[in-house]
């Protein structure tokens, strides 16, 4: 089902022909991070930190060196001092992310790397390095980051945000707030307020492909790297910072890349692989193992929200009060100020106060995780509105309507909102069968909604005409869920010749212009945009060409349907084919570049429902229907919108129902593996049925929006509902495991 | 490392008693891991599938045999071995996914000393023995007896096992497993039960077996149960009775799996559950085995 | 250290290679052999991305030791097209847009063919259990599932 | 005249003041005239935050014009997964 302002006929936008990488994907020739293996090349491993706080007293390296088959020991001592450099912070905490110096901040923080002639003899000399710790005491969560006298992870880090500013240093990085109108007031005028508290653990992007580099250094100074990314620009500029060498001398080619979802955004390997490189003066391949993706990657932060929301009896939100704090792990940066700027920003709330901290605690830095902060937010809010709607008696897609935000919208984070397409969401999740099908014994239905802005950002893109017609498009986007199939499309509808005549390549760093990552659903919009652009300038040289060789002004060249027409039809048509094969007697091959800071991005909404069935004995909650409605501006490749609004969904499947970080007291995780870190598998799901609602971006020649983020956002309040609607019980606490499932009925029923 | 793949028992039990620091497996499912994660580190790696007893499945009129190292697939995809023992079947077949079946066993999942193990209630209240073979000998051993601890067993580390024997059942007999997972697939149990029931012409109980797995540091017998099933149709009040046996049995652990409180409740639940599918079962396999 | 030489016929040749004893058949077919196909997602036989078929049955060639695979018939998804000739779930995952990144699409491939070669009209629970043991964190399984239900359709009609 | 709205993060610059009316025809110019208004506002401007002038969010937008009666927020900038 998609519903259409307008049926501008495309010929390929909007279908679904296969992938241009596909046939290598299903035949095994894709090559992706770990598959690279180069003559001479020897095997890193990296040396990792127990304790979830130490100070770092002595590394000793000897025994590992001494090793027959050992070719490289580093440790921290190994790379530029940043700070005495006077880097700016950012770059210091990625630098020292990377690698630890003086203390380690968490259990998994990298200490020292070697590299050997083997896998099993980098492990056994990793092993053969001597860490000596003093351990430090520890704070694991925003309670114990924020408690009188927590122990600090960063001396001099005074709370940002704060006027006047705090004298004394803290675990929290910074404070947020966003507010409008008058709380009393708000509060007053409501008929119901409803306040809850919710807390969520930290859960992991949970990517199959763990995080490969080979890096390759030659004597002169330079290096090659091979990295798996969201991002190869990114990974060059993050290395050199860390190296301390000037980006020049760093070309990175991106290999495809198996999952990232925000979580492949960031350096851990590269600069290490470069340097055991250059130490060895041999090619180095790193690999992670899966305990150490989990324990020393992505996650996306543990919280605690409280929500206090207020409605008139006919369903107007009058008030809103959103306190919450979020780990950022051993570096400032959660995501809190996007949370704070989509918690309520779907809805038109007259009196808001929205309060953010970012605090950070000894847990692995926290990374992009797929519209990063907006989903811990959304389960909190979502799961307050369905407890108004239910005490007021009201549909919950009713009240939602009642208060969605429109074009003209006063945000609650700035600005009016442009066209959006919110309310259609909620309007196509209401007319859908699946809202009033009947319901079985112990199920029970929940809905909710969820906002993210997308982004923009600088994109590159070349067209080459090739002799025989066909064209080569290349842009510097590592294509994650199948982006060069909608770089594809767009060239094809642009240029006029068939999908198939197009070729989509991923450039390396020296071969397409700066492109910014995969990463804030950006890519089909602004990547995209780079491409049109591109094609547009080859349309105008092509027209020019065929003025040139009919002898005529160029304004008498139409291009339509891949060939140039004359406008009064006095020429034959020349075709691209006929063009291209001429190119050299016209000026020369046919090519350009189109490189831009996109604009025009549009917000994305996504409103879903689904019916889950409660064993009351076990607690077990399993899903039985799922409906999500997106809009996706314009669908360019409708089977990978598709997709990811039900990857999307399925991981917020996952948040909701099982997924966590497991942490012993110690500060070590006890779950690292997918066996007990329990992403959903094919039979605990249903199909993921998707309605793609189509409301043009005004702002983007196809109406693109980002599609990639924002289906995460509603699951875990959808499900929370639809338990509450089952059983009567609200649960608060992410993951809603059997065993909280179970606890909250025993209380219902004492 | 040194891997060795003996061809029969003897060479096995040479092998293993001139290496001290040997270590046999059969679907290497848990020992890779095992391994990787630095909780073992044997010098010798003793592949058992090599040798003929290990992998088979035999019946004869008195009992099946099964060799300890064949794969669980053998056992879910024979047809007659799961018309009589559904219990042992689908433990069998909840042990991983299809990978893992391919290669996990009953004596793997038995000897890896794990009080979650899968098969090992489903095996136990259908009175499974298990036939060590070591230096000294083969004895035979109740399956109950084997693990006497998480991760220890009552065996040398010279022995290994090589097959189990299961008594054919009865007519009027039934046997069931269920498992508590968060998800549906790929976890370790967080409560296992396995039940039998044997039927009287009446359609009462004439014998029962009830065992509950991951709720105490070994697979655990619920007697009280079973004791309370004898006589009864496996009605209401018996089965409160049953489901409040099988809780106070539990000695479990607040893990990362699961809180001592929810074991102890869900314990009751499943078995409970578990008896009901027995019985069922009991009563549609009318002498007809 | 040791090294064992190994013969086995993968996808269809005769192939020996050498391996330490206890290297997993994984690596083994990754760095002795060249075959990148199959991929290490977890090495504890949780993820599938490493699924092989091993003498007809599926398995998580993590979980193998290198040795153990002498004298073994495998099959990797190299092996799964004929002659160039897609095999039908390989075209099916194509046309049904069955894979994003497409790191796990190697063993789910695996998995399905030895689903099919089992039960060649599964219904879609038992399509999804016997997927259960491959994880995919990109699709959520729909376009999967439906990719191997239109393939058994297509299989049962040749 | 522009009319420049302040977040309540950005108004521990502004003495609290929430909104005020700027003459700038591009950005650059806009935050040049913040900051003699509400000096060091310009530094964190320029360091840490994207521009939505009339509802349209964007990025390093020093030379975007800024239409005269334009409405225009400061915002953090925001990282996407």
């Amino acid at each position: 089902m998609a519903i259409t302002e307008e049926n501008p006929g495309y010929k390929w936008v909007g279908t679904r022909p296969i992938r241009p990488d596909g046939l290598d994907k299903v035949t095994g020739k894709a090559q992706f991070g770990a598959d690279l293996t180069l003559p001479g090349m020897l095997f890193g491993k990296v040396v990792r930190s127990p304790h979830a706080h130490a100070r770092i007293l002595s590394i000793d390296t000897s025994a590992a060196e001494s090793m027959l088959g050992v070719k490289a020991v580093i440790t921290g001592s190994d790379f530029p001092d940043l700070v005495a450099n006077g880097a700016h912070p950012m770059a210091i905490d990625v630098s020292h992310n990377a690698i630890a110096r003086d203390k380690v901040l968490y259990e998994g923080h990298v200490v020292a790397a070697v590299a050997a002639t083997t896998r099993e003899l980098a492990e056994a000399a990793a092993k053969a390095v001597e860490v000596s710790y003093e351990v430090l005491p520890h704070v694991l969560t925003v309670d114990e980051a924020m408690a009188d006298n927590a122990p600090l992870l960063h001396e001099g880090m005074i709370t940002k945000g704060v006027d006047p500013a705090p004298d004394q240093p803290s675990n929290i990085a910074s404070r947020i707030v966003h507010e409008r109108g008058d709380l009393e007031q708000g509060f007053g005028e409501a008929e119901v307020v409803v306040e809850r508290e919710f807390t969520t653990k930290p859960v992991h992007q949970g990517y199959i492909e763990p995080h490969a580099a080979v890096a390759d250094a030659n004597s002169d100074g330079r290096a090659n790297i091979w990295c798996s990314s969201q991002g190869h620009f990114q990974m060059r500029a993050d290395t050199a910072s860390v190296l301390g060498v000037s980006q020049g001398t760093l070309k990175v080619t991106a290999a495809e890349i198996g999952g990232g979802f925000g979580g492949k955004t960031v350096i851990y390997l590269e600069p290490i692989a470069v340097r055991l490189s250059q130490r060895a003066g041999r090619p180095v391949k790193l690999v992670m193992d899966r305990d150490e993706v989990f324990r020393a990657t992505g996650p996306t932060s543990g919280t605690r929200i409280k929500v206090k929301m207020g409605v008139s009896n006919d369903g107007k939100l009058t008030a809103a009060e959103v306190w919450m704090a979020f780990e950022a792990g051993a570096y400032a940066g959660s995501p809190v100020g996007a949370a704070g700027m989509t918690v309520i920003a779907a809805y038109d709330i007259p009196h808001f106060l929205v309060e953010g901290y970012d605090v950070v605690c000894n847990k692995p830095r926290v990374a992009a995780y797929r519209a990063p902060g907006a989903p811990m937010a959304a389960f909190a809010v979502e799961s307050v509105l369905d407890e108004l709607a239910r005490s007021i008696g009201m549909d919950p897609i009713d009240l939602r309507l009642a208060n969605a935000a429109v074009e003209g919208t006063q945000a609650s984070y700035g600005p009016k909102f442009p066209r959006i397409g919110f309310v259609e969401t909620l309007e196509a999740i209401k007319e859908h069968p699946n809202y009033t099908a009947e319901l079985g014994p112990n199920q029970g239905r929940g809905v909710a909604a969820g906002f993210w802005f997308n982004a923009g950002m600088n994109s590159s893109a070349t067209v080459h005409i090739n002799e025989n017609g066909t064209a080569t498009v290349v842009t510097g986007s590592p294509d994650i869920g199948g982006s060069r199939q909608s770089m594809a499309l767009m060239a094809a509808e642009e240029l006029g010749i068939p999908y198939e005549s197009i070729k989509p390549v991923v450039a390396d760093t020296e071969t397409v212009g700066f492109t910014d990552v995969t990463g804030g659903s950006r890519v089909t919009l602004a990547t995209g945009a780079a491409v049109v652009d591109a094609c547009r300038i080859v349309i105008e040289d092509l027209r020019a060409r065929a003025a040139k060789t009919w002898d005529v002004e160029v304004d008498q060249v139409e291009w339509v349907d891949g060939q140039a027409q004359h406008v009064d039809g006095s020429q034959p048509p020349l075709s691209l084919d006929a063009l291209a094969a001429k190119s050299g007697r016209t000026g020369g091959p046919i090519s350009a570049n189109a490189s831009l800071n996109a604009r025009g991005v549009g917000a994305a909404f996504s409103t879903q429902v689904c019916d889950v069935e409660v064993d009351p004995e076990t607690g077990v909650t399993r899903v039985v229907r799922y409906l999500t409605a997106q809009d996706a501006g314009r669908a360019i490749s409708p089977d990978y919108v598709e997709g990811q609004m039900q990857g999307g969904v399925v991981q917020g499947i996952g948040w909701g129902l099982n997924e966590e970080y497991v942490h012993d007291q110690n500060g070590n995780m006890e779950n690292p593996s997918f066996l007990d870190y329990r992403m959903p598998v094919a039979s605990d799901l249903p199909m993921i049925e998707c309605c793609i609602v189509e409301v043009p971006n005004p702002a983007h020649p196809y109406g693109v929006r980002g599609v990639g983020e924002v289906g995460i956002v509603p699951p875990m309040a959808a499900l929370g509902n639809a338990i509450k609607d089952a059983t009567g019980v609200r649960l608060t606490d992410l993951p809603m495991t059997p065993i909280k499932v179970l606890e909250a009925l025993n209380e219902q029923s004492d | 490392m040194k891997y060795a793949a003996p061809s029969s028992v003897e060479e096995a039990t040479s092998l293993l008693s001139s290496s001290p620091s040997a270590q046999v497996f059969a679907g290497a499912t848990d020992i890779v891991p095992q391994i990787h994660g630095g909780r073992q580190a044997p010098e010798v790696l003793v592949d058992l599938k090599k040798i003929d007893e290990l992998v088979s499945l035999t019946s004869d009129d008195k009992k099946w045999t099964v060799g300890a190292a064949t794969p669980t697939v053998e056992l879910t995809e024979n047809q007659a071995f799961s018309q009589e023992f559904p219990g042992i079947s689908e433990a069998a077949g909840l042990i991983g996914s299809d990978q893992i079946q391919s290669r996990s066993s009953l004596g793997g999942n038995l000897c890896n000393g794990s009080p979650a193990a899968d098969s090992v209630p489903a095996m136990m209240v259908n009175g499974t023995r298990a036939l060590i073979a070591g230096p000294k000998g083969n004895r035979l051993v109740d399956v109950s007896e084997v693990v006497t601890g998480p991760g220890q067993t009552c065996l040398d580390s010279d022995e290994f096992v090589v097959e189990f024997e299961i008594d054919r059942a009865p007519s009027l007999t039934g046997d069931a497993y269920l498992r508590m997972i968060p998800r549906t697939e790929m976890d370790i149990a967080v409560v296992g039960a396995g039940a039998r029931v044997t039927l009287a012409e009446d359609g009462t109980i004439a014998a029962a077996a009830l065992a509950l797995g991951a709720v105490a540091p070994t697979v655990v017998r619920v007697t009280a149960a079973e004791e309370a099933l004898i006589g009864t149709t496996a009605d209401e009040d018996t089965l409160a009775v049953v489901a409040a046996a099988a809780s106070a049995v539990c000695n479990p652990i607040d893990d990362k799996r699961g809180t001592i409180a929810y074991r102890e409740q869900v314990a009751g639940v499943l078995a409970k559950r578990a008896v009901l599918i027995a019985m069922e079962r009991a009563q549609q396999r009318n002498g007809d085995v | 250290m040791a090294r064992t030489h190994i013969t086995t016929v993968i996808n269809g040749d005769e192939v020996d290679f050498l391996a330490e004893d206890s290297t997993s058949l994984l690596n083994a077919l990754r760095d002795e052999v060249g075959l990148t196909g199959a991929k290490e997602g977890c090495g504890t036989g949780d993820c599938g991305a490493c699924s092989i078929l091993l003498d007809e049955r599926v398995t998580c060639s993590c979980l193998v030791f290198a040795p153990e695979a002498n004298g073994a018939n495998i099959l990797t998804v190299e092996g799964l097209a004929d002659a160039g000739e897609l095999h039908p779930l390989q075209q099916c995952f194509l046309e049904g847009a069955a894979l994003q990144c497409g790191i796990c699409t190697p063993g789910f491939l695996i998995a399905a063919k030895a689903l099919l070669d089992k039960n060649p009209d599964p219904t879609e629970t038992e399509i999804r259990y016997a997927l259960a043991g491959n994880l995919c964190r990109c699709t959520g399984y729909d376009k999967i599932v439906r990719a191997v239900q239109e393939a058994a359709m297509q299989m049962r009609e040749q | 005249m522009a009319q420049v709205h302040f977040s309540a993060g950005l108004r521990e610059f502004t003495g609290g003041v929430s909104q005020v009316q700027v003459e700038a025809s591009n950005v650059r110019r806009l935050v040049a005239a913040l900051d003699d208004m509400f000096p060091g506002i310009g530094e964190r401007l320029s360091e840490g935050s994207s521009v939505a002038i009339d509802g349209e969010i964007l990025t390093d937008a020093e030379f975007e014009s800024v239409p005269d009666q334009a409405e225009v927020h400061f915002l953090d900038i925001l990282q996407g997964g």
